[in-house]
């Protein structure tokens, strides 16, 4: 039988939509036909606002470009201009910055879970999973002065060297984390109705993934390895033992395992960069921000954040500003392209874990 | 004995109490300052403590947080949300955005002055605003209700024309119901 | 799949939490502080900040604005403004903070501010928060700063080196390093103000920080003519009260202006960049006594403007004190004949070995010229009052300079006094090394009272030159011949001057020197000589302390005459006397107008 | 240099098959192509399937309004060597058009769509050029330079009074100094980042 087919406007004001977006979709009974994502309702024109402001005042406004994890946006322009530029970091600044986006993706895993498990009503999981991200974010406070919006990383180095005792107890929260991680197993990950509602759904085919350019734990829940850390490790990733876990299925359940593996590596990690941190100093001053000619060039350097591979293409053209700065954020595959071919056949139930599972963030779609 | 004017008094004496210990909060996390939501609303700073929780469709809520910026697409929509709510409504403006522009200043897709738009009953600093900014907005809020302040709804019916005007110049086309009958 | 057993029964280990405490904060009951860095509202410190502006050109977010504060005053140094904070656009980022030069500005753990009045959010900090002193958490601190505060060094000779000669000591920034140099400015304007010329000095060194040398050199030139003797021997008084200077060294403003004018290499280069706009000769003639920096500003200024100008100068070169007063090593004759010969080239007139009072008398200039404008300088010095100062082997530095920088030779022996302690006194006993001279300086009160340049004083130590401090001569001890063969000196102590003013030197009785020495040099100053002047002139003008008496526009008593440089003004120094020289071609103009 | 030896055999493979191609290795991972706009797909067709540069990381766009151009930027990355091609052409700014490569890449569209509507490039051959990001924009494409987003944010939202009471810092010196400054003093002196 046939059923009618109907349209479904999902958002941008729903709880299960994540961020601020749309996805209209026409369903015949309760299965997605044909998805299309509507985005733009948080366009900032964060690249046309970085062409009216100096490379110095573009760190305190990339960090917006990604809400829940802002550190890799600070962390990428910094790298971009320093390779246009030719500047030295100084060792020490290169493993706070390191530890402070191992921290922040750490953070947003903790956020993800909660989205994730919360919106398949298991409630009491983001009440564990966001009150503990607080802990980190009680560190970041410390470190940066800021909560969500750290404006930490930037060109030359840091802004400031860790405070005193702040290692003691980074690895307190370490240990915290690590003795709650198999409370979250049985709480989330071991449970019966997470995995009814995750295994076998929202499947990205293996051959597809990297034709369709899917990144980050998507793709490594594909079975694929590919990693930014490993395939061209940028800061000092390169002296870091951790190995990347990949996950054979590509469903969300095997993506759910990736990100909950990477937790265990993003402590681990973070315990390493403590524990051979050197000393020294942590910036490498810039000159004046005023006055600061940035020399003709461009680059393109890549991170890899909680959601995947962050890009930052930024051109300069010897002026005071930069000439263009392209952002590419894993989810504008993810949240657009990629998102409307999985959710055909998905059941409409399903379509917010399916979201929640890419890390599809709209702010980083439109920027 | 009391007279009618006490009786209302009374009458509007309870409702305050209840209404402003029952803010229901409509789940559209409009900006960025979402992000501090669900830590408010979860385990640490656990708002439900004053009755707010959240509701997934608009007519069921009490307040819109417009959470940071708005993009005029996003604009049309939280016009549309707030007007689809149902009174006693109110308005809470997170951050610096929604005062003069914050960041986004001179962004060509994002409004500055929030209260053109929409009736705002408080706004609370903070770019963005931390988890205590936002429960202390909240008191404040409640302290507006149980004093007979939070009256945007009415100067927004009131004044409509005003606020349509407004929306109008920044809304190309306005193709929308309306919801203020 | 299966029926899963363990999946449903683990999740009630959650189970395991019941009744424990919760770790909910329970704001606004319990108050969690915010963390020692916390990046909350402004706070400023009224009194260190010198309203610099640095915070409102670096806010991204155009939050700050300086506004007129009461009680707070436009001073030298300090632009009386303050900045405001807009929180309705703040994003507490910092970058304000990070910029700010004197570290005035801090963050605090203040956060709240919750509000039904979108108009309130307007934050002075200093004066909306003045408790937040003790709250300051997000500081400025030079480590962090985004400002550099270390000046590139200038490169100069070695002190053995340049003994042996007069080659210029100071060798002048490469290209990179001025451009490094000149993007430490904040371009806060602050030190145009105590400039006496008032030159352009943000906008010519943002120029040479973008590479636009030419754009500077014409900005200097645009009320300077003698930017490049400046941008070698200005006493930089901007330099004082450079913004970056509350925290570190100022921006080397001179060592800048020097690189950008050098950039023009000869006359016809320097017009090329500058392009004057000459105005077509309007037949109004003036005269201009003494071809020291006040008159040949004056000249170069009127000239521009279409006067008929001609200096009179008595000597053979013109520069008067620059050319005359100032060691080669510090400022070579090639550079000042390169200005000179610019302004030649745009229409000034120079009559050299024409000395006013001798050659032609000053009646005649009055009833050739419509105005005259008097820059003789201060050219006879002081005697020091001891005995046997005008012995042979005693001499004055003015004339002992004069005569060196006329490539004429003194015998000076090779044991040198040089009496004094301002930029004289070290310029002549630094040239007294060049002629391998053992020199010492003998001077009344501490180095740190000496009035000269700190740089001229290391200069000259690095140089071997001794200097003997709390030492007040008191004879020029003679040999036979009646040549100076030695000097008598006392040792002083400093005792507090009951008025408050700054120490005195008094002498201690009995504690008596003498040195033996071949030349001694006086150098406690000089004053002019007005004796060209007519008596009715004389009568009508009024001389204080040696000097003429002038108003805003270097205008006498007597209309027609003008006067500038050292004879009108206290600062004696090469600026002033390119100032009085920009300002009385203003008076000479409106004079000159009114009348015709 | 050892150390490039994958970068370098992809430029030497590269600059054999195109021959006006411009080839440089610009650092560990990285090598740019420039190319004729005519070449661009040939190359990126040869660079998938021959190459097996089979990831489009992204496509950017640079508006050089002076030289009345616009720079596209195409970024493959191989997976296996994990080398990254930054493949960049010219177009002309006036009426500016070029080819879709949809039918390489699906999220090619995306990417195509953005640009449409921020720099007003026609991709042809892009079935779903539609609406993107911006709702209902009227006027030129915002992200090019000649878009003053400045000027179109007072002109249409409103902006707070009560700021109109602010000074500046130079003009308060000048006018207490009495200092002129000339006229092409103005553009080093308004310090309007």
């Amino acid at each position: 039988m046939r059923e009618k087919e109907t349209t479904l406007y999902l958002g941008p004001q729903h709880p299960g939509i994540t961020g601020n977006m749309m996805v209209k979709l026409k369903v015949a009974g309760d299965t997605v036909v044909k998805a299309e994502t509507h985005v733009g309702y948080l366009h900032r024109a964060f690249e046309k606002l970085m062409e009216q402001r100096t490379w110095m005042q573009s760190f305190p406004i990339v960090c917006r470009i990604c809400v829940p994890e802002p550190d890799p946006n600070e962390e990428n322009l910094a790298r971009a201009v320093e390779e246009i530029e030719g500047r030295e970091v100084p060792e020490r600044a290169k493993y706070i910055r390191v530890m402070a986006l191992e921290l922040s993706r750490l953070a947003a895993y903790m956020l993800w879970m909660g989205g994730q498990s919360g919106g398949l009503g298991l409630y009491t999981a983001p009440q564990w999973s966001v009150g503990d991200r607080d802990y980190i974010l009680d560190l970041f406070e410390e470190l940066t002065g800021g909560r969500i919006y750290h404006m930490y990383i930037w060109a030359g180095g840091v802004r400031r060297d860790l405070p005193d005792g702040f290692k003691e107890r980074v690895l307190k929260t370490m240990d915290y984390f690590e003795s709650r991680l198999p409370e979250y197993d049985k709480l989330i990950f071991d449970n019966a109705i997470f995995k009814k509602r995750t295994i076998g759904i929202g499947v990205i085919d293996k051959e597809k993934a990297l034709e369709w350019g899917v990144v980050g734990p998507p793709l490594r829940g594909c079975g694929i390895k590919h990693d930014v850390r490993i395939d061209e490790p940028y800061e000092i990733y390169d002296k870091l033992e951790f190995e990347v876990p990949t996950v054979e299925g590509g469903d969300i359940y095997a993506r759910a395992m990736v990100r909950r593996r990477e937790m265990e590596q993003s402590i681990s990690m973070i315990r390493q960069v403590l524990d051979k941190m050197p000393g020294g100093p942590v910036y490498n001053k810039v000159p004046n921000p005023l006055n600061w000619y940035v020399p003709k060039g461009d680059a393109y350097v890549k991170t890899e954040s909680a959601r995947g591979e962050f890009g930052y293409y930024a051109v300069s053209d010897g002026s005071l500003k930069p000439r263009r700065v392209h952002v590419r954020g894993p989810a504008y595959v993810h949240g657009v392209s990629l998102l409307e071919r999985i959710l055909v056949g998905a059941n409409i139930s399903d379509v917010s874990p399916i979201m929640n599972s890419l890390g599809v963030c709209p702010p980083e779609i439109e920027r | 004995m009391y007279n009618d004017k006490d009786a209302k008094k009374i009458v509007d004496i309870i409702q305050s109490y209840a209404r402003k210990h029952s803010l229901w909060v409509v789940a559209y996390g409009t900006g960025c300052g979402a992000i501090e939501i669900p830590p408010t609303m979860t385990s640490r700073y656990d708002a439900e403590r004053f009755g707010i929780r959240g509701s997934a469709t608009p007519r069921q809520a009490d307040v819109l947080l417009i959470t940071g910026y708005l993009a005029v697409k996003t604009l049309k929509r939280v016009i549309r949300t707030y007007e689809q709510m149902q009174a006693p409504k109110f308005v809470m403006g997170f951050g610096s955005c929604t005062i003069n522009g914050g960041m986004y200043w001179d962004s060509y897709n994002t409004i500055n002055a929030l209260d053109r738009y929409l009736p705002v009953d408080v706004f609370i600093n903070g770019c963005m605003p931390r988890p205590e900014a936002v429960i202390s907005g909240f008191i404040k809020l409640q302290q507006l209700i149980s004093e007979g302040k939070a009256e945007g709804a009415e100067k927004y019916l009131k004044n409509l024309e005003w606020y349509r005007e407004n929306q109008n110049k920044v809304i190309p086309n306005w193709n929308m119901p309306d919801y203020n009958w | 799949m299966a029926f899963d057993i363990k999946g449903i029964i683990s999740p009630f280990n959650a189970l395991k939490q019941f009744g424990k405490t919760p770790h909910t904060v329970k704001y606004p009951y319990t108050k969690k502080e915010a963390a020692e860095r916390y990046r909350g509202f402004h706070f400023n410190d009224l009194e260190e900040c010198i309203g610099c502006g640095t915070c409102a050109t670096i806010c991204q977010n155009k939050a700050i604005d300086m506004i007129e504060i009461e009680g707070i005053e436009t001073t030298t140094g300090d632009s009386g403004l303050r900045p405001r904070v807009d929180n309705g656009r703040c994003c507490w980022c910092a970058l304000c903070v990070e910029v700010c030069p004197t570290g005035s500005l801090s963050l605090t753990k203040d956060y709240l501010h919750v509000t039904d009045d979108p108009d309130s959010f307007l934050w002075t900090p200093g004066v909306d928060n003045p408790d937040g002193e003790k709250i300051k958490s997000w500081v400025s601190d030079v480590e962090h700063s985004l400002l550099d505060y270390q000046r590139i060094p200038m490169r100069e000779l070695e002190g053995k080196e340049r003994v042996k000669s007069f080659a210029e000591v100071v060798l002048g920034y490469s290209e990179e390093e001025a451009r490094e140099e000149a993007a430490r400015c904040i371009g806060c304007g602050l030190c145009t103000d105590n400039c006496p010329v008032h030159m352009h000095i943000p906008e010519y060194i943002n120029a040479i920080a973008s590479g636009h040398y030419d754009d500077a050199v014409r900005l200097i030139y645009d009320n300077n003519p003698l930017g490049e003797t400046c941008g070698k021997v200005c006493t930089r008084r901007c330099e004082d009260i450079c913004a970056v200077s509350k925290r570190g060294e100022p921006i080397a403003i001179r060592w800048l202006k020097r690189f950008a004018t050098e950039t023009a290499a000869n006359k016809e280069i320097i017009a090329e960049i500058v392009e004057p706009e000459i105005l077509p000769p309007n037949g109004h003639k003036v005269a201009i006594i003494g071809a020291g920096p006040s008159g040949l500003t004056a000249a170069y200024y009127l000239a521009m403007r279409g006067f008929d100008v001609t200096i009179f100068e008595s000597k053979a070169h013109a520069g008067g004190m620059i050319m005359y007063g100032i060691p080669k090593y510090r400022l070579p004759l090639d550079s000042i004949d390169k200005q000179v010969e610019y302004m030649k080239s745009i229409g000034v007139k120079i009559q050299y070995n024409t000395k006013v009072g001798t050659d032609i008398t000053f009646d005649e200039l009055h009833k050739n010229f419509e105005a005259v404008f008097v820059g003789i300088g201060f050219e006879v010095p002081y005697s020091i009052g001891i005995e046997g100062e005008n012995a042979e082997g005693s001499i004055q530095a003015v004339n002992y300079l004069r005569e060196i920088n006329s490539e004429r030779n003194i015998d000076i022996g090779d044991k040198v006094v040089v009496i004094g302690g301002g930029n004289v006194a070290i310029d002549a006993a630094r040239v007294s090394r060049r002629f391998g001279a053992d020199v010492t300086i003998l001077y009344r009160r501490r180095v740190e009272d000496m009035p000269a340049d700190w740089e001229e004083i290391e200069g000259a130590e690095d140089e071997g030159v001794h200097i003997k401090t709390q030492a007040i001569p008191l004879e020029n001890i003679l040999d036979e011949n009646g040549r100076v063969k030695a000097i008598k000196y006392a040792n002083a102590e400093m005792i507090p001057d009951p008025d408050g003013g700054r120490p005195r030197p008094k002498i201690i009785e009995g504690d008596e020197h003498v040195m033996e020495v071949t030349t001694v040099i006086g150098a406690i100053g000089q004053e002019a000589d007005y004796s060209f002047f007519s008596e009715d002139i004389k009568e009508k003008i009024e001389i204080k302390r040696g000097r003429i008496v002038v108003n805003d526009l270097q205008q006498t008593s007597v209309p027609w005459l003008f006067a500038g440089g050292d004879i009108s003004n206290r600062r004696a120094d090469a600026i002033s006397a390119v100032a009085d020289g920009y300002r009385a071609v203003k008076g000479i103009e409106k004079y000159i107008l009114e009348k015709s | 240099m050892e150390e490039l030896k994958i970068e370098k055999e992809i430029a030497e493979e590269i600059s054999k098959t195109f021959h006006s191609a411009e080839v440089t290795v610009k650092r560990e991972k990285r090598v740019v192509v420039k190319l004729r706009d005519d070449l661009i797909t040939p190359f990126l067709s040869y660079a998938k399937n021959n190459m097996n540069f089979i990831h489009l990381a992204h496509i950017s766009c640079v508006d050089w309004l002076e030289d009345n151009k616009f720079e596209l930027i195409y970024s493959l990355l191989n997976y296996d060597n994990k080398v990254m091609i930054l493949a960049k052409t010219y177009i002309d700014r006036e009426n500016p058009e070029f080819v879709s490569h949809t039918n390489y890449w699906d999220q090619a569209e995306t990417y195509e769509r953005e640009m449409r509507e921020m720099y007003g490039i026609n991709f042809k051959g892009n079935k779903r050029l539609t609406e993107f990001i911006l709702e209902d924009w009227q006027g030129i494409p915002p992200m090019r330079r000649d878009f003053d987003t400045v000027k179109f944010s007072q002109d249409t939202f409103y902006n707070r009074p009560g700021r109109e009471n602010a000074q500046d810092v130079r003009t308060t010196v000048t006018k207490k100094s009495g200092e002129e400054i000339p006229e092409i003093g103005k553009d080093y002196t308004v310090r309007n980042l």
